[in-house]
């Protein structure tokens, strides 16, 4: 059991891994296998993450369940992986999302072997960059997440795939270079890898130079590095335009991690590395951030609001969801130390949660549509409701989550951010209502023209309801989104005391 | 008792005489049996030195396992490559599989 | 003066290297192979001596039960070299005869000069290896775990490399 | 000690000071007293075989709504004796181009083999021959040796059904192996110790309760072990006329016949000790001998039991035989040694009433599950053995979607 | 039992209720209905036992029921928020009418929606049921077939129920907020509940959407609030004189506003939203494109109740720095001047509709409106009065309308006529066909016209305008007495037009009345639209004042920190609303006493444009339109998308990629392909590597053994070497 309790996260991130080589050897033709493989080889990182979870002190300081090891001593990085309240939602949000994207990727029939390989290595990857501690480590899980996202929308996308694959790859990979030039300057400057000690060394650095640059500019460098990297991510406002392209082309399932968890990588980022690395950099351009997030809840309410397919309405969801994510952590840079911070990280961190449940499901109901139709012109649909109840219902619910029903998950989140920012950015708050105002729009818009109205003849009789599968891959996003909903203490719990330790960590080096 | 240098000598002697097996036998799977027989001898080193010297400590003893396993998975492994050969050459024998020749 | 001990220790070392040499020299392979299990037994027995009874059990085990059978059935497989009563050794065969001599000389004088060649006295006690201490030390993570996990991965590797080599794939039919 | 509460070992005491009055030195006097025991016990064995030939005839003749022997002696119990005399006065015959060492050497393996099992049986708390703290490894590679003499005996007669029959017992044999090792190892587990004394001590609960489907498992790859049927593959008359032994006559043969036997009573033997408690019972600690009944009740149970199999189940195929181990048994017992282990670990040993339900309710979990795929997989391939196949020409038949 | 405990449970049978139809329940429609009732039926017992304690409870106001119990709901820092539920006397009046309404309402949907009526021969999920026919005596014969989503609809009105109890017995905005959005949602289902028909369907977005500016102001005054007290509790805030002093006396950064004023306003806009005032009212009407139950539920029971109770709730701060007369803060200003323009300008819409339930949205509207005003002249208690009298007779409006609809449906079927059946012009004379019907309908007209001394409308009316006139703000006052006088005039106008008169259609003499389910509960409301009104006769009035005791002002008025100032009792409001009040009947009934089938509305030729101006209701959803929707699309289908995204962004981007394309190929030409390939490539390193390979290739017999024996001699070689020459020396 000892094994068990002190890598209990070395088990959770390589277990997928492990899963993925033990795919290799199965025969490539018994899809059926390969499916049951991939899925319970997903299932047991949830378990463990659920054991994680238990063991999860929530009012313990710092990160806990660390592991370290020597990786690559010779630039002093190591392997060095812990938890804290954040990363531990993040990692429990992959473990849940990635069982059900499998699931849901049961209907993939071509090259199943490598399409679940390649989804238990992001997995992998993706739980990597949540858990690791050395910057390096961190860049490492972070390109290790990049590449399958490709090749999963490169191979088994739509019509439009390549374009949107090599968008993605190109436009990440240029966030991804200033990311590793942010990592190498701050690993040569401060000699060492180590985010527990950067936390520490790097904000106080103020001398010394770096091939003849003074240390400002050295960090403003980087900190511009990380910025875009992060952003790119996210993705900010004007940085978003890869995503639409990405999601649409994408399969559900990957649509559903991309959506639910590799968008949370951006946002992770700028909690992890650029708050408690660059403090008061970070309060300066706080309000350019502010104003991008709200730029990005505006025109990505707007952007969805404008769209006639479904899945592309469903992807400018994302970019206004995550419009709050930013909104709220420019507010806590800005405001930092005081309870107005804390409560916009609160409602930050939430929000990557909720918006990581209902996008997921918002874009798996999009898959159950399409695989049905072949179409996502929502000038198609009409009138599905009476063909599909349940159906209906599951989509009514989710959109509902999605939009922010107060008791569904979205609202608390929403709320927390708008009350933590309102003080400090007044003004971009209130725009970004315009925001909201439309995510309801575009929402009722996408839920008027798939369910309501006359039925559209072509499809009468031909749309089975959703199968029992399909059901269960929705089931706990729907009761997650619930719970999330009517009683977020459990979440904010662990997230609460995370935040707050790290507004007040900024807030000493003022 | 019996001295160590018993043993040694022993294993030094099994040891050369697999090593004389691999080098000499035109079979293959003759050769196979001149490295069970070297790998025997390295356990039986192993063994001698964890019984008078390092009893207390698992080193020993784990390296003899991980060599049994080493042992059995060279045999598996070895014995299919030498079946499978002789379904497509009808040989086993050493100096008649000369493919690598440059 | 020999004890009952030692004099045991000598004739078991004397067949075990009778059946060794025999196993590199026979004609038929299937005798070799069975002197090869003579061989292993007497291994066996020389754990057994050296106070390891569960790795004398596990020699017989995995040996014999394992890997002298599968030699075995793989003589038996490859019917010709089955039958083939010829010459068994190349051509050259003195060549290595007089590297392995040399080596066992220069082996022996090397030892030799250890100090504590002629060590007779044991650490270990009668109640021979501890194999809950050997377990616990197997997947200790501070022990051997990882030793034993890469075992355990190229045991199950030789495992599907074997079942994929001997695997016939001809063409329409399994 | 009083010679009623623990004959054997006061049988012995004596023996060794006997012996030791003699001013044997007590190294030989150990070593003349394993000497002992193993003639005795060998004896023992060898005579209970005639026993259980006698038995076997019998009740299977019952089975099959025949007498069985009749004739000789009441209930025909002197047949067997009249059957030994029979062969021990054949004469020896060697057939041409046999090899003459493998040939005569693979009997006597053979017997040695299953009377090596003897060695590490707890007879009764206090009658054991070696409490061998690898006893239950020593069993596994003491049966590895029994396919030594299969093998030698298949190879050496020089005969091509014989060597065939060798070939698909040793395939049988080690593949078996596989899943026994593992149902082994619960046991092992329960207890942290590999010594069969452990084990029957540790028996608290029997663990056929705690593991029966790994009871279950041991149980269906010792007969396979033992080559029984349904497992008599190697014997399959219409195939192999009579399998590796078929170049062997006379007391070589019957050497055979007796491990056979034999080797079917101690597999009953060992379960019983594994998994009935062996010598456990009411009183058996303080009355050994009491114990003794109770682990011969226990095997004669098991032993009836697979005598009730043998007479009741037809052959398996070779290739139904191997599916089953490695398709099933082999998997099902490696969920359940894993399912075991963190199960023993979550529910502690000092927790023997909830470690039962646990334990109880995980076995019929696994078994219901693995039942189930099987099950399905089974109804599978009845379905596509049902489809209407082409017969008048050959059309390559579309490629299908496994996944569907 | 636990009076806290209880309270927390009022809300919950209805939830279960919605829970178990939904998942359980819902091909079973006896189950469904039962389960709904049962559950209204349980919340409305709790609703009774809570309210009679709290009126039996002295000094209610400072100490509420149920606040001793509260759990941690969000952990913020290093505090938490926390929820919890309280009855003061504001909840206790709400909690009284709407476990009442619910009730009834639920009653009634059996009956509405035919339930143990046959299948309908055409029905489909999504639209209404067209009637079913079935064989009497050999020949066809149409009757009204059963609604074909009946489960759904009892579980979407159920959770409707869970969400405005919630809404009434929590203890801070947040939940408030929750349910009230609850509420929308299921306004929103419900108005589209059939959602197949597309006017349908539209109603519903425009009601979601609508409400939703108004929520998203809201949303920021909670945000504003919670910031700058730290709570969202009612008594900590609003019971709170140094917290309200604060908020009053803080200047907001917006409009030279306080900041009790700044979010009073955007508080207040939740209402503007929620109670359809002007200029958000237009969802309202379209909203009566949902079953009547529903309409019933939206406008009298709940929704638009939610709406003026949110606003009575805050009152404390939206009149936070007032002192009981004199000039109106912003805030309350705001709303004077809202409540005014919306009471008076629905109801010159209302006069020109001829939907019978159009005209009582607008009435509805209109009364909202009343309410509106009397807080923003602070009076409050009066406002909370006519909310309770208005819950009842507007409830029962709408379920009679719901009724004559259903009689005239049923004309319909039996004589194959082609009408709306909701069109008053089509009715007439239904007095004698549908009697308990007419009564009732009648009472509740009356009560809405303010029909002095009997009615419930009457009493709290006239305190409204009594409020208005006392606290000296005459334009208010005129403003609603004009409204006051077209309500009794488009109610006469209805009354006449429905029931008196000759029958104006063939479906109209074939009308009947409808089962006992459904009028048994306008009998219930008809008599709480009279006798609700006797527990608030001013002390004041003439002759009535003083025979019973203002129970309401006692209980209610306690809520209040600061007083208005006595209510010297003057007898023009008072004969004002007799004037309006009867007048308005009267003049009603003359125009309208004799309309024939086929003839224009009266109104039409002397108010000429007006009328249609009215008929049209003054072109607001044409205006909406052509302004907000039209720009809205444009800025996101075309800005947005076409120019912003794909133009601008992506144009940005696809020239980066032409450009890196032609520098890649710039390269590969220039300097790979003449450099590297021809030159490096052919001749200096490979030749050389070949060359070398070749002769090295020569001592590779193939043989393993060789190779080992060779590689084993160097071994040995070397190990003799280093030992003989290092070790040894």
């Amino acid at each position: 059991m000892d094994l068990l309790t002190n890598h209990l996260l070395t088990l959770i991130l390589f277990t997928p891994v492990v899963g993925a080589v033990v795919l290799l050897f199965l025969p490539a033709k018994n899809i059926r296998v390969l499916r049951w493989a991939a899925l319970a080889a997903s299932l047991v990182p949830f378990g463990l993450a659920l054991g994680l979870w238990a063991r999860f002190d929530p009012s313990a300081e710092g990160f806990q369940f660390v592991e370290m090891m020597p990786w690559y001593p010779a630039i002093q990085s190591s392997y060095h992986l812990g938890v804290d309240g954040i990363s531990l939602m993040m990692v429990l949000l992959t473990v849940v999302l990635t069982p059900l994207a499998v699931l849901a990727s049961f209907t993939v029939t071509e090259r199943v072997k490598a399409y679940m390989f390649l989804f238990l290595l992001l997995e992998t990857g993706m739980l990597g960059v949540f858990l690791s501690l050395d910057l390096l480590l961190f860049f490492v899980f972070w390109e290790v997440g990049l590449v399958p996202m490709y090749f999963l929308i490169a191979q088994w996308g739509g019509t439009r795939r390549n374009y949107a694959a090599l968008k993605f790859i190109l436009y990440t990979m240029g966030g991804s270079l200033g990311l590793l030039l942010a990592t190498q300057m701050i690993g040569v400057v401060a000699g060492t890898f180590d985010l527990t000690e950067l936390f520490q060394i790097w904000p106080a650095l103020n001398s010394g130079t770096l091939l003849g640059l003074p240390m400002a500019t050295v960090k403003a460098v980087a900190f511009w590095a990380f910025v875009i990297a992060f952003a790119i991510k996210v993705p900010v406002w004007p940085f978003h335009t890869w995503l639409p392209d990405a999601h649409t082309e994408a399969p559900t399932a990957g649509s559903m991690i991309l959506a639910g968890v590799l968008l949370k990588l951006g946002a992770y980022g700028f909690l992890r590395l650029v708050l408690p690395l660059y403090p008061l950099e970070s309060k300066l351009f706080a309000g350019w951030l502010a104003a991008l997030g709200a730029l990005a809840i505006i025109f990505g309410a707007l952007g969805a609001f404008g769209q006639k397919d479904f899945k592309r309405l469903v992807a400018y969801s994302s970019i206004n969801h995550m419009g709050f994510v930013v909104l709220g952590i420019a507010a806590a840079a800005a405001a930092v130390g005081s309870q107005d911070a804390v409560i916009a990280l609160n409602g930050a961190v939430l929000q990557m949660v909720t918006h990581g449940l209902s996008a997921a499901g918002m874009f798996f109901l999009v898959g159950v549509i399409y695989e049905r139709t072949h179409t996502r012109d929502l000038t198609e649909f009409g009138g599905l409701f009476a063909q599909m109840p349940v159906y209906g219902g599951v989509l009514l619910f989710t959109a509902m989550g999605s939009l922010g029903l107060p008791g569904l998950a979205g609202f608390v989140s929403e709320f927390l951010v708008v009350r933590g920012a309102w003080p400090v950015f007044t003004l971009a708050t209130a725009l970004s209502m315009i925001g909201l105002f439309f995510t309801g729009a575009y929402i009722l818009k996408a839920l008027k023209m798939v369910l309501h109205g006359p039925l559209n003849e072509r499809w009468k009789g031909k749309l089975p309801e959703m199968s029992l599968r399909e059901g269960i891959v929705i089931a706990p996003l729907m009761v997650l989104m619930l719970i999330l909903g009517v009683w977020p203490a459990w979440a904010l719990d662990v997230i609460n005391r995370t935040v707050s330790m790290i507004s007040l960590a900024m807030s000493l080096w003022f | 008792m019996i001295p160590i240098s018993w043993f040694l000598i022993f294993s030094a002697a099994l040891f050369c005489i697999g090593l004389f097996g691999v080098l000499a036998r035109k079979n293959t799977i003759g050769m196979l049996m001149g490295v069970e027989l070297m790998l025997n001898a390295v356990n039986i080193n192993l063994l001698a030195f964890w019984a008078y010297r390092y009893a207390g400590q698992m080193n020993g003893l784990v390296f003899v396992a991980i060599v049994f396993a080493a042992a059995a998975a060279e045999a598996a492994v070895g014995l299919a490559l030498i079946i499978s050969v002789y379904r497509r050459r009808t040989t086993v024998m050493a100096d008649e599989l000369n493919l690598m020749k440059g | 003066m020999i004890t009952g001990l030692q004099a045991f220790f000598l004739v078991n070392a004397l067949i075990t290297l009778f059946a060794a040499v025999k196993v590199v020299s026979s004609r038929k392979l299937v005798h070799a192979a069975l002197w090869l299990v003579l061989a292993l037994m007497g291994v066996a027995a020389t754990f057994a001596m050296l106070g390891s009874r569960f790795f004398s059990v596990i020699q017989v085990f995995v040996y014999i039960g394992a890997i002298a059978t599968l030699i075995i059935v793989a003589v038996m497989l490859t019917r010709n070299s089955m039958e083939d009563v010829g010459p068994q050794v190349n051509r050259g065969w003195w060549l290595p005869l007089v590297v392995v001599v040399l080596l066992f000389v220069g082996l022996v004088v090397v030892l030799s000069g250890w100090g504590d060649f002629g060590l007779s006295t044991r650490t270990v006690g009668a109640e021979g290896e501890n194999v809950m201490e050997l377990g616990k030390a197997l997947v200790d993570p501070n022990g051997f775990v990882l030793p034993f996990e890469i075992a355990s991965a190229l045991l199950l590797g030789a495992m599907v490399a074997a079942i994929y080599l001997a695997t016939d794939r001809k063409e329409g039919k399994r | 000690m009083s010679f009623w509460i623990d004959p054997i070992n006061f049988v012995i005491a004596w023996l060794k000071g006997l012996l030791e009055s003699w001013g044997l030195q007590p190294g030989l006097v150990t070593f003349v007293m394993y000497l002992i025991g193993a003639f005795v016990t060998t004896l023992l064995a060898m005579l209970l075989v005639v026993f259980l030939i006698w038995l076997e005839r019998k009740l299977i003749g019952r089975v099959q709504d025949r007498l069985g022997p009749n004739r000789l002696g009441p209930w025909g119990i002197f047949q067997t004796f009249a059957d030994m005399l029979k062969i021990f006065t054949k004469e020896h015959i060697t057939p041409d181009g046999a090899d003459g060492v493998a040939y005569n050497l693979a009997p006597v393996i053979s017997v040695g083999a299953v009377l090596m099992v003897w060695a590490v049986i707890p007879f009764t708390a206090t009658v054991v021959g070696v409490d061998f703290n690898a006893g239950v490894l020593y069993l596994m590679a003491v049966g590895a040796l029994g396919e030594m003499g299969v093998i030698l005996a298949g190879w050496g007669s020089n005969n091509k059904y014989a060597m065939l029959a060798a070939f698909r017992a040793v395939a049988q044999l080690i593949s078996y192996e596989v899943p026994m090792v593992l149902a082994l190892m619960i046991p092992v587990m329960f207890t942290g110790s590999m010594s069969l004394q452990a084990l029957v001590k540790e028996q608290d609960i029997w663990f056929i309760f705690l593991a029966p489907v790994a009871a279950l498992i041991f149980f269906i790859s010792s007969i396979a072990e033992v080559g029984r049927t349904p497992f008599d593959l190697v014997e399959s008359e219409s195939e192999l006329v009579s399998g590796f032994n078929i170049e062997y006559s006379g007391l070589k043969f019957g050497m055979f016949y007796v491990a056979d036997f034999l080797h079917a009573f101690t597999i009953s033997l060992l379960f019983a000790a594994l998994y009935l408690g062996g010598w456990r019972g009411p009183g058996a600690e303080q009355y050994p001998m009491l114990g003794f009944v109770y682990f011969a009740l226990k095997t004669a149970v098991v032993y009836f039991i697979g005598i009730l199999m043998r007479a009741s189940l037809p052959r398996f195929r070779i290739d139904q035989m191997m599916d089953l181990n490695w398709k099933y048994l082999t998997p099902l017992a490696l969920v359940l040694v894993a399912a075991t282990a963190v199960a023993g670990k979550i529910v502690p040993a000092e927790m023997a009433g909830l470690r039962l339900v646990v334990m109880l309710a995980l076995n019929g979990i696994i078994f219901a599950a693995a039942d189930r795929l099987m099950t399905r997989r089974r109804s599978a391939r009845r379905q596509v053995a049902q489809a209407p196949r082409p017969v008048a020409h050959y059309v390559q038949p579309a490629p299908t979607d496994p996944g569907d | 039992m636990n009076m806290d405990l209880l309270i927390w449970l009022i809300p919950l049978p209805p939830l279960l209720a919605f829970a178990a139809i939904v998942l359980f329940t819902n091909r079973s429609k006896a189950l469904s209905h039962s389960l709904a009732i049962g559950a209204a039926g349980l919340s409305w017992l709790a609703s009774m036992v809570v309210f009679f304690t709290a009126v039996g409870r002295e000094e209610l106001a400072k100490h509420p029921l149920g606040v001793d119990l509260k759990v941690n709901w969000l952990p913020l820092g290093d505090g938490a928020f926390k929820i919890g539920v309280q009855v003061d006397p504001l909840s206790a009046v709400i909690l009284f009418f709407v476990a009442w309404t619910v009730l009834m309402i639920f009653v009634y949907s059996v009956g509405y929606h035919n339930f143990g009526q046959p299948a309908g021969d055409h029905d489909k999920p999504g639209l209404p049921p067209h009637g079913a026919t079935v064989k009497v005596k050999g020949h066809g014969h149409q009757v009204p077939s059963v609604e074909p989503m009946y489960s759904r609809f009892f579980a979407m009105i159920s959770l409707f129920a869970f969400g405005m109890f919630l809404l009434v017995v929590t203890d801070n905005l947040l939940t408030l907020y929750m349910a009230w959005e609850i509420m929308g949602l299921c306004s929103y289902l419900l108005i589209g509940f059939w959602y197949a028909k597309p006017s349908a369907r539209d109603a519903a977005v425009k009601a979601f959407l609508t409400t939703r500016v108004g929520d998203m102001f809201m949303l920021l005054g909670m945000a504003a609030l919670y910031k700058m007290t730290g709570t969202l509790n009612y008594q900590e805030i609003l019971a709170n004189p140094t917290v309200l002093e604060m908020l009053a006396s803080q200047a907001a950064p917006v409009l030279g506003l306080s900041w009790a004023g700044l979010i009073g306003i955007l508080i207040f806009m939740g209402t503007v939203g929620k109670s359809a005032q002007f200029p958000l009212h237009v969802w309202l009407p379209d909203a009566m494109e949902g079953p009547t139950p529903v309409s019933a539920m939206i406008h009298a029971a709940t929704m638009v109740s939610a709406g003026v109770y949110l606003s009575i709730r805050f009152f404390p701060l939206i009149s936070a720095g007032w002192d009981g007369g004199g000039a109106l803060t912003p805030a309350m200003m705001t709303l004077a001047v809202v409540g005014a323009v919306t009471a008076l300008f629905a109801a010159t819409i209302a006069v020109a509709q001829n939907d019978i339930k159009r005209v009582l949205a607008y009435s509805t509207i209109s009364q909202l409106g009343y309410m509106i005003a009397a807080l923003g002249v602070g009076a409050y208690v009066a406002a909370a009065f006519h909310l309770v009298t208005h819950a009842f007779f507007k409830a029962l409006l709408f379920l009679g309308s719901g009724s004559v609809i259903h009689g005239m449906e049923h004309g319909v079927l039996h004589t194959h006529q082609h009408i709306d059946p909701q069109d008053m012009q089509h009715m007439g004379g239904l007095r004698k066909k549908m009697p308990v019907t007419f009564w009732t309908f009648l009472a509740g007209g009356l009560a809405l016209s303010g029909f002095p001394l009997v009615t419930a409308g009457f009493w709290s009316k006239d305190e409204i305008l009594s409020g208005a006139f006392n606290g000296g703000h005459v334009w208010v006052f005129v403003i609603l007495a004009l409204a006051a006088l077209l309500t009794a005039f488009y109610t006469a106008r209805q009354i006449t037009l429905t029931f008196l008169g000759q029958a104006r259609s063939e479906a109209a003499e074939h009308a009947s009345e409808s089962r006992a389910v459904m009028t048994a509960p306008l009998v219930v409301l008809a008599f709480f639209a009279i006798t609700a009104g006797w527990v608030g006769i001013p002390k004041a009035f003439p002759g009535l004042g003083g025979l019973v005791p203002n129970w309401f002002e006692e209980f209610v008025g306690e809520m209040l920190l600061v007083h208005g100032e006595a209510a010297h009792h003057s007898l023009v409001p008072l004969i004002t609303s007799l004037v309006v009040a009867l007048g308005g009947l009267a003049l009603g009934w003359w125009v309208y006493r004799d309309v024939r089938a086929g003839q224009k509305d009266p109104l039409q030729k002397p108010l000429g444009p007006v009328y249609t101006l009215l008929q049209n209701k003054y072109y607001f959803d044409e205006l909406y339109g052509a302004t907000v929707v039209r720009f809205s699309r444009w800025v996101s289908e075309v800005f947005t998308d076409r120019w912003l995204d794909r133009g601008v962004i992506d144009g940005i981007l696809h020239g980066i990629a032409a450009a890196g394309l032609w520098l890649g190929g710039v390269l590969r030409n220039g300097f790979d392909l003449p450099v590297i390939n021809r030159f490096l490539g052919d001749t200096v390193v490979a030749g050389g590597t070949r060359k070398l390979g070749a002769e090295t290739s020569k001592i590779q017999t193939g043989r393993l053994q060789q190779y080992m024996l060779m590689g084993l001699a160097v071994v040995l070689a070397a190990s003799a070497i280093i030992y003989f020459f290092f070790v040894m020396a």
